[in-house]
């Protein structure tokens, strides 16, 4: 552990890389959750040298625990894992809905273009907006779905699952980032199934990133 | 002499993660039925205080397509190959174990006699495994629930009907509620319970087959760390398996294999296969049989 | 309406501390048996990571001395009382009962049916049940183990021999070894695993019998809360029990009877009781049998 | 919590009294070991005003987690439990082995008279003799019953079982304090059974302290 951050409601895990590789944007890593028996999965949100650095919504006792690590505490992290986006596309546009703008800063700076939308659910969610310098920023009762035109390009997004679903009927073909409760992450436990193009598949060895959803 | 490690069955899939299950004696396969289930609806895994709670419902590609399509990728990672099979009648059994006869790649057949999530078969442990017996001359381990009265009686019964060995224990069912709903945290209702919370259970049950029948034992539940795999083999165990530890820590047996070491050399034995048997007071207790 | 908390048999003896008796709305004894009984050679407690070791192997005067000398001092205090007991056969519970039935001060016989420490009776719950229906009209509890395949079967059974209602869990066999010798922690081996590690267990076995059968239920172990009573509650149960938590806080029933209270107001219900059953989709649940 | 303070090899573990009577010598408390189950049973060692004072030997999980507590930190205790010495003696010696030295500052101080007998396993256990002024005291590999005078009057002892068998031996009279493992320390689970007069008691009901012994 290097250091943590609040950023708004949440908060900025950074830690040191060590032998890890920081993967493709999109793809995730188990981070140990002090005195939980099972990891919990992470978005890498930003790969600065020699760290990778996680954005945490502190919503349950795992989360919670994460966020409360300071500064020389050791936790055990695996990954990259999973499969991110397509970064093949011709004209991106971000999409994320609350902590879904975790893995967005790195999705950007990988990509090197495109801009962003970002919904939240209030105006301390909205710090986080801070990590994806330009990108367009509403908090509710105005959703981000409001904000995307008519032809949207090539939608990469990132959310709760009644945002994703509601990208969908915008952007058939849009890129969705889904979340299902994972114990190991890397296909072991058939814990995370999801049901994908008819049948119940691991969204950890599958997804988490799939074209179409679920 | 070593204390082999396995996988718990279901609790590793080689094909996704290569490296861990070659780290590894022996990787089991997560139980395979004669036709391909989806297994129960999402949710199907939640966390406890003290475990963890799974209602996968043996979700799996039956056995066609695993003997065409699974098991040659398997065969390829060289690591010895014991298949679970399960099933809902006698039948069953003994179809996956003729299938299985002829494939060289698997060394054995673990019956899963005791799945929490899956209705079970209407007959007895004891005559599934004669039905196994019958059906295969392949090496034959039974895996029993903790869930029953008396372990040991069932233990005599599988080995009387022609077991080779034992796989102890299976989860037990578990239920856990949503603190702000007060749903069940999994879609079914309750689950299997695994992890720290059932080491003394799994121990209890490996301790009263150890004396009861004189087959050898892989021992699991809580199993993460030496000291735990070290009180399974002074309970009676052989080997030991990883189940719910492989989540957090996918690279668990090479800690596990070098703790058990150091912890059998701290107690005064050459290695953790010399301790096997030494909490039972009986003398009797000196020939074991080793996997 | 409230939710009655009760100590679970064996945690408490009311003659040794009246006020802490006095906190609970109905207090049970030890199991008592036919004849008296020294229990198991010590050491027979032992605590584990997670929950506690048992082998006391009910200690107890004997029915003669309980009826003669026990009974009329607990009668003193006030507070309702249940009897529990045990045998080794029909006969003996049903002797049991008959005793039992003449004496005004005992409102519910509690069936052990479950104790993992002595040896069973060879008769089946039910049959001990059906006999001691024979033998007494008042109110009758049985006491089951979580250690079976399917406790809701057991429910059925018990529940159609006339038991009254149920009580849910006894405590099932653990073991751990010393760690620096080996040896069992208990003088007898294993003994009965009791305390946190208890609850998801003792949850499943709560709601699983509180679809099958339509009786009061007496919920227990490893509560120490009133978040963990309140879910025994939502699962089914009528009243909680208090066991292993007694040991480390003697007046808990004061702190979990508050927090009880609190914890349903927070999730939006009157009382603990008005919560009863809501971990449970089906909506023919509304029709609960109280205590 | 008041303060816990290295005394040798033990640690003096002051507690505020708050509405608990400190009882009398030879009775002890249940204290509630930080992170385990069960509370652990401790003879009263002292009674300043106001406070409680135990004197703990670090064997295990329970006794490390009583001697790592600090000051501020909060722990239930219940008792005063059990019951203690009959102070009723007409030449009282006091005589202890290891720990066995915990209820005997307390047990001098209430007698107001007598002398004392301790013996440790090295010099630093032997520190704890500062606790108890003008004993005699004995280091292995002598043993604190090699000390007994021919007639030693009234003893009262608490030591390891072997001692406590060595004293009645030579003194059948004597008031011994036994141990055994507790889980309530009330009456309330049957597990600290001891044969004494012929049958298994409860020893934290029937004793500690027992005339004759086991
Ligand atoms: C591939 C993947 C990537 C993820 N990336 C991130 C990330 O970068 N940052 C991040 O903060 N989280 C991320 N998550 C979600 C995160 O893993 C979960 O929030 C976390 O596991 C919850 O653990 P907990 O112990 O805190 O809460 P739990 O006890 O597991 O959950 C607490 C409560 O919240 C509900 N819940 C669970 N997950 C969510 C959710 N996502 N939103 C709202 N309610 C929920 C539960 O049903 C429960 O009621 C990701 C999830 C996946 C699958
Ligand atoms: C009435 C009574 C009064 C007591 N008063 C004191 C006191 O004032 N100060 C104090 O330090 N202790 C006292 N004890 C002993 C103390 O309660 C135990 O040492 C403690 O409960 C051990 O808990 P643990 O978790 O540290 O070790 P455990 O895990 O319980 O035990 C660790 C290991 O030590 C062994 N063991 C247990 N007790 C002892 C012992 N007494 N001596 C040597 N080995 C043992 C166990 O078998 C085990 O192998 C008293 C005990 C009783 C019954
Ligand atoms: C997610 C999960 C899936 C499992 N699937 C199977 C299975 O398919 N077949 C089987 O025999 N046991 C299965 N088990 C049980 C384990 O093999 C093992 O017996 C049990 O988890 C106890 O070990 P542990 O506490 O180390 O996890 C499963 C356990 C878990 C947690
Ligand atoms: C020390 C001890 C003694 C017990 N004795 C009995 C008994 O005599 N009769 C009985 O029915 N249950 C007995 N039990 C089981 C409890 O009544 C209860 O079912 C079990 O401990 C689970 O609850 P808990 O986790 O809250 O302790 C005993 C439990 C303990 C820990
Ligand atoms: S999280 Fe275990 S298989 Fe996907
Ligand atoms: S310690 Fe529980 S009865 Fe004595």
């Amino acid at each position: 552990m290097q250091a943590n951050e609040a950023i708004g409601a949440y908060t900025l895990l950074r830690i040191e890389r060590g032998g890890l590789e920081p993967g493709s944007p999109g793809q995730f890593f188990m981070l140990e959750a002090p005195g939980r028996l099972l990891p919990r999965p992470m978005s890498l949100c930003l790969a600065p040298a020699g760290e990778l650095a996680f954005l945490v919504d502190p919503i349950g006792p795992g989360t919670r625990a994460l966020c409360a690590l300071r500064s020389g505490d050791a936790i055990r992290v695996f990954g990259p894992l999973g499969n991110g986006f397509d970064l093949d596309v011709e004209r991106p546009l971000l999409v994320a809905g609350g902590i879904g703008v975790a893995p967005m800063p790195y999705l950007a700076e990988t990509l090197g273009r495109g801009s962003a939308l970002l919904g939240f659910r209030s105006p301390r969610h909205a710090e986080a907006a801070v990590l994806l310098p330009g990108a367009e920023v509403v908090v509710e009762p105005r959703l981000v779905t409001e904000l995307l035109p008519d032809d949207p390009g090539d939608v990469l997004a990132c959310g709760p699952e009644p945002m994703l679903e509601a990208v969908r009927a915008r952007a058939p073909h849009a890129q969705l980032a889904w979340e299902a409760p994972m114990a190991c992450g890397y296909g072991a436990c058939y814990g995370c199934v999801v049901e994908h193009e008819g049948r119940l598949q691991r969204l950890c060895v599958a997804g988490p990133v799939l074209r179409g959803g679920l | 002499m070593t204390v082999p490690i396995l996988n718990a069955s279901g609790c590793l899939d080689a094909l996704t993660a290569a490296e861990v299950a070659q780290t590894l004696d022996v990787f089991v396969t997560k139980t395979v039925t004669p036709l391909p289930r989806e297994g129960n609806p999402p949710p199907r895994i939640a966390e406890t205080e003290l475990g963890m709670l799974n209602s996968i419902g043996l979700q799996n590609p039956g056995i066609e397509a695993f003997l065409d399509d699974t098991l040659p990728r398997l065969a390829r990672l060289g690591v010895p190959l014991w298949v679970s099979v399960g099933g809902f009648s006698v039948q069953d059994y003994a179809q996956l174990c003729t299938l299985l006869s002829g494939r060289e790649e698997v060394t054995t057949i673990e019956l899963n006699l005791s799945c929490p999530n899956v209705d079970e078969a209407p007959e007895t442990a004891a005559e599934i495994v004669a039905a196994a017996r019958e059906a295969t001359p392949k090496t034959l381990y039974a895996k029993l629930s903790p869930a029953t009265w008396d372990i040991a009686e069932t233990a005599r019964a599988v080995a009387d009907a022609g077991a080779d060995g034992l796989s102890l224990v299976n989860t037990i069912r578990g239920l856990a509620l949503a603190p702000t709903t007060l749903e069940p945290t999994l879609e079914r209702g309750a689950g299997g319970y695994s992890g720290p919370a059932l080491r003394p259970i799994a121990l209890a049950c490996v301790y009263a087959c150890a004396t009861a029948v004189d087959l050898p034992i892989v021992g699991m539940g809580g199993v993460s760390s030496g000291r735990h795999a070290v009180a399974l083999v002074a309970a009676g165990a052989s080997a030991v398996a990883l189940g719910t530890v492989l989540f957090a820590e996918p690279f668990a047996a090479r800690r596990v294999r070098v703790e058990m070491t150091e912890a059998a050399v701290a107690l005064g034995y050459p290695s953790a296969a010399a301790l096997r048997g030494k909490a039972h007071k009986s003398a009797t207790f000196a020939n074991l049989s080793a996997l």
